[in-house]
């Protein structure tokens, strides 16, 4: 006799409020207003005279069990055993009494987790899976955002940028990632190199097909067996083909570049959301630290941190200065990769005699 | 005692610097996991060829059609102990909030049937357990879902959600984002576990409109926070903030930077507000904490069909609809009627492969508002049409069918 | 034996010093500043010392000779015997000295030309050629002007609109009349209706394919000789097949309707130049006063007046009120017309939470 | 004494009201032109039946191609008189200046070989000679060309050109626009014509950003006046201004209108230009015409590619020369060999009835500017492309080029 398998509760999402900080579980709705101490830390004031204080530290976000742990320790000893995580992987401890944010601060910062994220610093990068787990990668994530991480770390645990800096990175043209202040995107810079004998196999050739967004790809008979074939005139190296289809490698150590993007706004306050600005491409995808990415990166920064007024988020800062000082400050170039022709790009370009000299 | 390491000179370069290191991490559980020895050679087999080994594959557990991303390994001759390193995917609670007790039994479970290396979150908010055999998948789900967690989303079909901390601690928060994610969501249960749509489909919640969970640009349909009456205003905190900072500073951050110019500092420090101009961007109540927040009547705005890159560029959401209240039960089953009825246009209209936003792209938002029945309004526009290339005559009726659904 | 025909002099463009009046002749370049002491009046005065005054006057662009020798008259009595003429067919006369503006002003109102046009007046109405002479047109334009105009006469010769009001009309959908503050232009309602029998000798049945922005155009054989077939489904009724293929008879008495835009913008100043956009449709072309039309102008113009900033020209009123308001206010009918569905129409839909209750 | 007039109930209507009728005007033409007689009949039939009734054909002068307008009468049964009403395109000065000596004998040309109704000026710029029969074309051009003037353009060929009064009466002129008009056009004589380009091509000519001639909207290469240094600025007549108006007048209508907030008032009532962020939009000068104007190094912004509704829509020009001098001979040469580059280009890459701003949308601005031997510049864009559909396998060696190109 066999026994029944076990058939799954569709519980789906969980209750929120059994895992809540107790005060923050008491006062739902009911926060009046905030402000932040110091960097890393927030406090928050409720309608109902609570009050709480926040504490933010970075992870890694691919943590080890280890490290969970070590987090949770920190929260039983010096934070009622609350936690919670951000957007940006990064850890939050809640605490209803002032006293007890150096203690827990202290702990942290022993166990070395970076105290920051908060306000207008350069908070975590949010990354994706890369080379340490998924099947389509042209780099790793973890490793881009671990050798950034320690290059702007100091941008992390203090709040001296003119607003919030949100960084993003992407390892491969699909973008998991999201738009950002600043984005670190695989560029593929050639057509898929086509594993002929592996397509008739592999691949769905009609939804293949199908996923070219430039109509690039037929269907085509090679060495007598059934592949596909790429216009490499109309192929603009998206990558695209490759999930559906493997054999189509569009991967290249040596061709799948970095580019960087500026300027992308999420947020609806002042100005609407922005999609981010191609501002630098051919970068090398040099691992295990990424040095010349990191170095336009972090150039980017410090001409924002210098010219942009307070409260203006990068892609507003350029939208005032305009994009051709933002590429003389940099010095950066400006190629005729920067002139939009995808659908809609009119658009981008100036119809208009507003230029400044 | 675990398998011997391998030789990892480019990750051993990550574990120095100031950031916690997940390479240090990877090592802890290489110490007695012989499956993160062979993770960490691959990975540095990635490193210093610049090239990726994992391929899909199909893993599932029993009853569901979705929810774990199989992962092969193309060098499993060379690693052997990674050959599989699954994921599943765990839908966390709104707002991301955990106590130590449930944290450290995620832990056990994944020490126990994985690899001990758990994301905190991925960029869709799922808890991912990575580094998973095929043969240990059904018993880690077992224990996850025994603890009350249960599977997210992957392939096509609906996806998991995240809603921004909001009513748990921010004064922003324009309705009762919890709530509302769970409500929606799990409404959708049988689309998340049983791939089946066109293309994956994602909800996010976001209590006013600094949007911090990315919604406009990275969901489908994207759930709001906002307010159709006056900003409150406590004329004696502007006061004193004007005190502390300035008039000029007043001026220069707050004043100037409203989008519709709605702000006036009089005078004797107060301030004047054009709550008709006031397009509810948050930025003066961002500045001002304490002397201003959003008004009484709340509800949220809908945007549909935003995305990320593939096929045609990225999308925005659009906005189809300007304002709804959701506070009573009523209101929840009206935002999850529309979410449904959005599905189910999608699911008979689009393409395979083809997003909500693709899908209105290609088809115009008109067919698509008339597809779910919801009326034109100019405030999903920035502004109306600049060309005559359209057949307008139907022009008359549509006026008297207007005026009809207006007087009633 | 035969005479040699006369070969053109092809002189071109012709010396424009030789007709312009000496006090601009002798300044030319060195205007310092003006300023307006009337409506219709301009005073420039040069950094040589020398002023000039300038009367601008409405005529009807569509003269008979005798309404310009009247002119000349004018101009020999009053002003020196030289004239201008203005892009929108607004005769200017100039004088050196201030005590010769009156009488010319009283001349020029004693023979019927409205003084004015100038500042921030609504100043005469770009216009096209309509019944009087086009072979494509969908109703008239110089009585469609001519009625507008007696309509505007008193926003002519003040100026107490918010900024300059320039209004232009356009008898077909191929829109010679320039974008405007205003346009009122020809909307198309129906598919061509095809005269088969003329098709084949009178068109070019490839380049009137060609011609369809929407290639709702194919070649068919209809009862047994060469013709055109339109898809229904695909036009859009915009008109342009029937200039190269006069048999597309796109116009029609009762569905050619009247459309009008809001918002055009020429000038750099402040905002970046503007197209105008839908605000009303299926206006009935109503000869010979286009009574429908001229209220929905006068009540648009009416608003503007009532609720613009000053320097606001129509379209940057309505951007900073936003457009549901404007609809709101001239009590215009939204309708899914106003939903552009045009190529890179994405950019004009509202993807953020900005919206005003 | 003329024909028996036509009843003309609906056009009579048209002779009431304060504005000039062109109805009463054709009636007096009618006085004596039978061939305006039957005009009114004609047009009194098109308000009576809202249809028109001309048709196209042949039509010119021996030597010319173009220039000349042909309209056939559909129903020249009704109206024989007016079966022919061709109009002759007269080419006028730059800026419309005329004395009426020239005026008169253009009147005395017209009533002796025309209908005597001219239209001043067409959209385009052109004196109209409306209405003449196929066989007076000829003589009334030759009278109208020994006065000295010429045709302009019809069909596709380089068309009639508008400049804006400018350096003749109006202080904000940074260039020569009457010159330039001159200089450019006249390089096209054979181009205007005689048509034989892909379709029509337009040249404007503005002064200043202020665009009188609408350039950037109507035209296919706009030539706009600008400036690179500091606006001038006299302080005090500044200081008058602020007198005059008040400083909240100035606030509200100078200072926050800059569209850059590149102006500040500042306490003493001087006005401080942060002119790196001037974007030279003319605002602040047209309102403070005695205190400010252009700065000293004028010169002109060009952009291409402006036309109307057909096809595609309405297109606005791009910039594709930021600044350039217009002072020099060589100067008013680089300006027209420019015009012949971008002429040729078209003429050999635009498909039959393909404006110029329309091919540019076809092959792509790079393309365009690659074609004509133009670099690109961060100044043509508002922003650089928001998407990665781009092959950039050319970029370090692009990135080499223009470091040359810098360097020398
Ligand atoms: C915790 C978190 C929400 C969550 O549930 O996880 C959060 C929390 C707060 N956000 Fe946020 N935001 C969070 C992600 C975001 C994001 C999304 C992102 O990080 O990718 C955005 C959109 C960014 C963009 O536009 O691309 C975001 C845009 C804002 C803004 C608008 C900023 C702006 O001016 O454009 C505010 C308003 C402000 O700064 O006062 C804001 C304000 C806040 C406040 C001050 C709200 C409050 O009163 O509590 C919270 C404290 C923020 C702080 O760090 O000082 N939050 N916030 C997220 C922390 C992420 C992190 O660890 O760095
Ligand atoms: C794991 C994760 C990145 C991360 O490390 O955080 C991820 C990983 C993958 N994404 Fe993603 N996406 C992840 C969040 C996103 C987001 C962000 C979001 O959800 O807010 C986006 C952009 C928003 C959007 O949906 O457009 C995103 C846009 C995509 C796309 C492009 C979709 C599009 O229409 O443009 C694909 C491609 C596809 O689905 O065909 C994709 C596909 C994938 C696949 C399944 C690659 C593939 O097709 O095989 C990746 C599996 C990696 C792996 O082995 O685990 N992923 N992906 C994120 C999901 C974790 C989670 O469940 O929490
Ligand atoms: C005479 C004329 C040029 C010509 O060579 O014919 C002309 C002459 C002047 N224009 Fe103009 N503009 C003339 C057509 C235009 C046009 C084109 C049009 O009418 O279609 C525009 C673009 C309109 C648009 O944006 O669609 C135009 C936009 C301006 C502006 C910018 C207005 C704004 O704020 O947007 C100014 C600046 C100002 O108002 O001080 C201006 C300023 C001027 C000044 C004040 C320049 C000066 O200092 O002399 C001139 C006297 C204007 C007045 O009426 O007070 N002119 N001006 C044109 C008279 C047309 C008419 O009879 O009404
Ligand atoms: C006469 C005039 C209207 C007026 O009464 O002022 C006019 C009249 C005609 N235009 Fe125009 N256009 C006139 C200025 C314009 C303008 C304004 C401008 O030049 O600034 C435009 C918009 C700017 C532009 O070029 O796009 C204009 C855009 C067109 C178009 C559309 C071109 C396009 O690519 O969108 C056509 C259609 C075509 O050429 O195929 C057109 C075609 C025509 C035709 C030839 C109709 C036809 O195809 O048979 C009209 C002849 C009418 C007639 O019987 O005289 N006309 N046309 C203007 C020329 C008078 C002159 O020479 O001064
Ligand atoms: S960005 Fe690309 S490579 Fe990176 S996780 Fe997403 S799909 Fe995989
Ligand atoms: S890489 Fe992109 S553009 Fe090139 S063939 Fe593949 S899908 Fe098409
Ligand atoms: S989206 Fe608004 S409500 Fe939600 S956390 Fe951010 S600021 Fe607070
Ligand atoms: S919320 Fe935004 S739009 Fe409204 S008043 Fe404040 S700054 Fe202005
Ligand atoms: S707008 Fe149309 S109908 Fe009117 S003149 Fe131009 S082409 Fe002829
Ligand atoms: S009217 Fe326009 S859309 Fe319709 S068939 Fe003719 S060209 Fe095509
Ligand atoms: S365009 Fe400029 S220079 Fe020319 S007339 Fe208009 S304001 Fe004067
Ligand atoms: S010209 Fe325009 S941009 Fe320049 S300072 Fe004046 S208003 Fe500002």
């Amino acid at each position: 006799m066999t026994t029944q398998p076990r058939m799954p509760i569709e519980s789906g999402v969980p209750d929120h409020f059994q895992y809540m900080h107790p005060t923050l579980r008491r006062n739902y709705g009911q926060w009046a207003w905030h402000e932040r101490p110091r960097p890393g830390v927030l406090h928050h004031v409720s309608h109902t005279g609570d009050e709480v204080w926040t504490v933010r530290a970075g992870t890694q976000r691919q943590m080890d069990v280890g490290t969970i742990r070590k987090l949770c320790d920190i929260a039983d000893k010096y934070a009622d055993g609350y936690v919670r995580f951000t957007i940006r992987s990064n850890i939050e401890f809640m605490v209803a009494d002032e006293n007890r944010v150096k203690p827990l601060i202290a702990a942290l910062e022993k166990e070395g987790f970076p105290i920051g994220g908060t306000g207008n610093s350069v908070s975590m990068i949010s990354h994706t899976q890369g080379w340490l787990h998924c099947d389509i990668p042209g780099t790793d994530a973890s490793g881009v955002v671990k050798s950034l991480m320690d290059e702007l770390h100091q941008e992390f645990v203090s709040e001296d940028m003119p607003n919030r800096v949100k960084i993003t990175t992407s390892c491969c043209q699909i973008n998991c990632g999201g738009q950002g202040d600043i984005a670190i995107n695989i560029q593929h810079t050639k057509p898929p190199k086509i594993n002929h004998d592996l397509v008739a196999n592999v691949c769905e050739r009609p939804s293949v097909v199908a996923r070219c967004p430039v109509a690039a790809i037929r269907p085509a008979m090679v060495n007598g067996r059934p592949s596909l074939e790429v216009d490499e005139k109309k192929c603009v190296c998206c990558g695209a083909c490759y999930p559906p289809c493997p054999p189509m490698q569009i991967n290249d150590p040596e061709h799948s570049k970095i580019a960087i993007w500026v300027g992308g706004k999420n947020a609806n306050a002042r100005s609407k959301p922005m999609f981010h600005k191609l501002v630098a491409a051919g970068i090398p995808n040099n691992p295990p630290r990424w040095p010349e990415a990191a170095a336009i990166v972090k150039n980017i920064l410090r001409v924002y941190k210098e010219d942009a007024h307070d409260w203006e988020r990068m892609g507003e800062w350029v939208e005032r200065i305009g994009w051709p000082r933002f590429f003389e400050l940099t010095e950066l170039p400006f190629t005729k990769y920067h002139l939009d022709n995808w659908r809609g790009s009119r658009h981008s370009l100036n119809s208009s005699t507003h230029i400044r000299f | 005692m675990s398998k011997k390491p391998h030789a990892t000179p480019m990750l051993d370069q990550l574990e120095s610097g100031p950031w916690p290191s997940f390479v240090t991490g990877l090592k802890r559980l290489a110490r007695d996991k012989e499956m993160v020895v062979d993770l960490l050679g691959q990975l540095e087999h990635s490193y210093q060829t610049r090239k990726g080994y994992w391929k899909g594959g199909t893993a599932s557990v029993i009853g569901y059609g979705g929810g774990v991303i199989p992962r092969f390994s193309e060098i499993a001759d060379k690693f052997p102990k990674s050959a599989e390193f699954h994921t599943l995917r765990i839908m966390p609670p709104p707002g991301m909030h955990y106590n130590t007790d449930v944290l450290r039994k995620f832990c056990d479970i994944w020490e126990q049937h994985g690899s001990g290396l758990i994301a905190l979150h991925g960029q869709s908010g799922d808890i991912m357990l990575q580094g998973c055999s095929t043969e240990n998948i059904q018993k880690a789900f077992d224990e996850v879902n025994e603890l009350g967690f249960d599977l997210g989303g992957a392939g096509p079909a609906v996806r998991t959600s995240m809603s921004c901390v909001g009513h748990a601690r921010c004064e922003h928060s324009c309705f009762d984002e919890g709530r509302a994610h769970r409500a929606v969501v799990n409404n959708f249960i049988d689309d998340i576990h049983r791939p089946a749509l066109p293309y994956k489909f994602k909800f996010k919640f976001s209590g006013c409109a600094n949007d911090c969970m990315n919604s406009i640009q990275r969901s489908d349909m994207a759930v709001i926070g906002t307010w159709r009456d006056d900003i409150q205003v406590n004329q004696a905190e502007v006061k004193n903030f004007v005190k502390a900072r300035g008039r000029e500073y007043v001026v220069n951050n707050v004043i100037s930077r409203c989008p519709t110019r709605a702000l006036t500092l009089k005078n004797d420090d107060s301030l004047e507000i054009d709550n008709r101009n006031c397009v509810k961007c948050m930025h003066c109540i961002n500045v001002m904490t304490r002397a201003l927040s959003p008004g009484q009547d709340r509800g949220v705005t809908i945007l549909v069909g935003g995305k990320r890159t593939l096929k045609i560029g990225d999308l925005m959401g659009t906005v189809i609809v300007p304002f709804m209240k959701l506070e009573t039960d009523e209101d929840f089953e009206r935002i999850t009627e529309l979410g449904k009825n959005i599905i189910d246009f999608w699911a008979e209209n689009g393409l395979e492969h083809e997003r909500c936003g693709e899908m209105i792209e290609r088809i115009g938002l008109n067919n698509f508002l008339e597809g779910v029945g919801i009326e034109v309004d100019p405030n999903m526009v920035n502004y109306p049409r600049t060309n005559p290339f359209v057949r307008m005559d139907g022009w008359d009726e549509e006026v008297a069918r207007l005026k009809q659904a207006k007087t009633g």
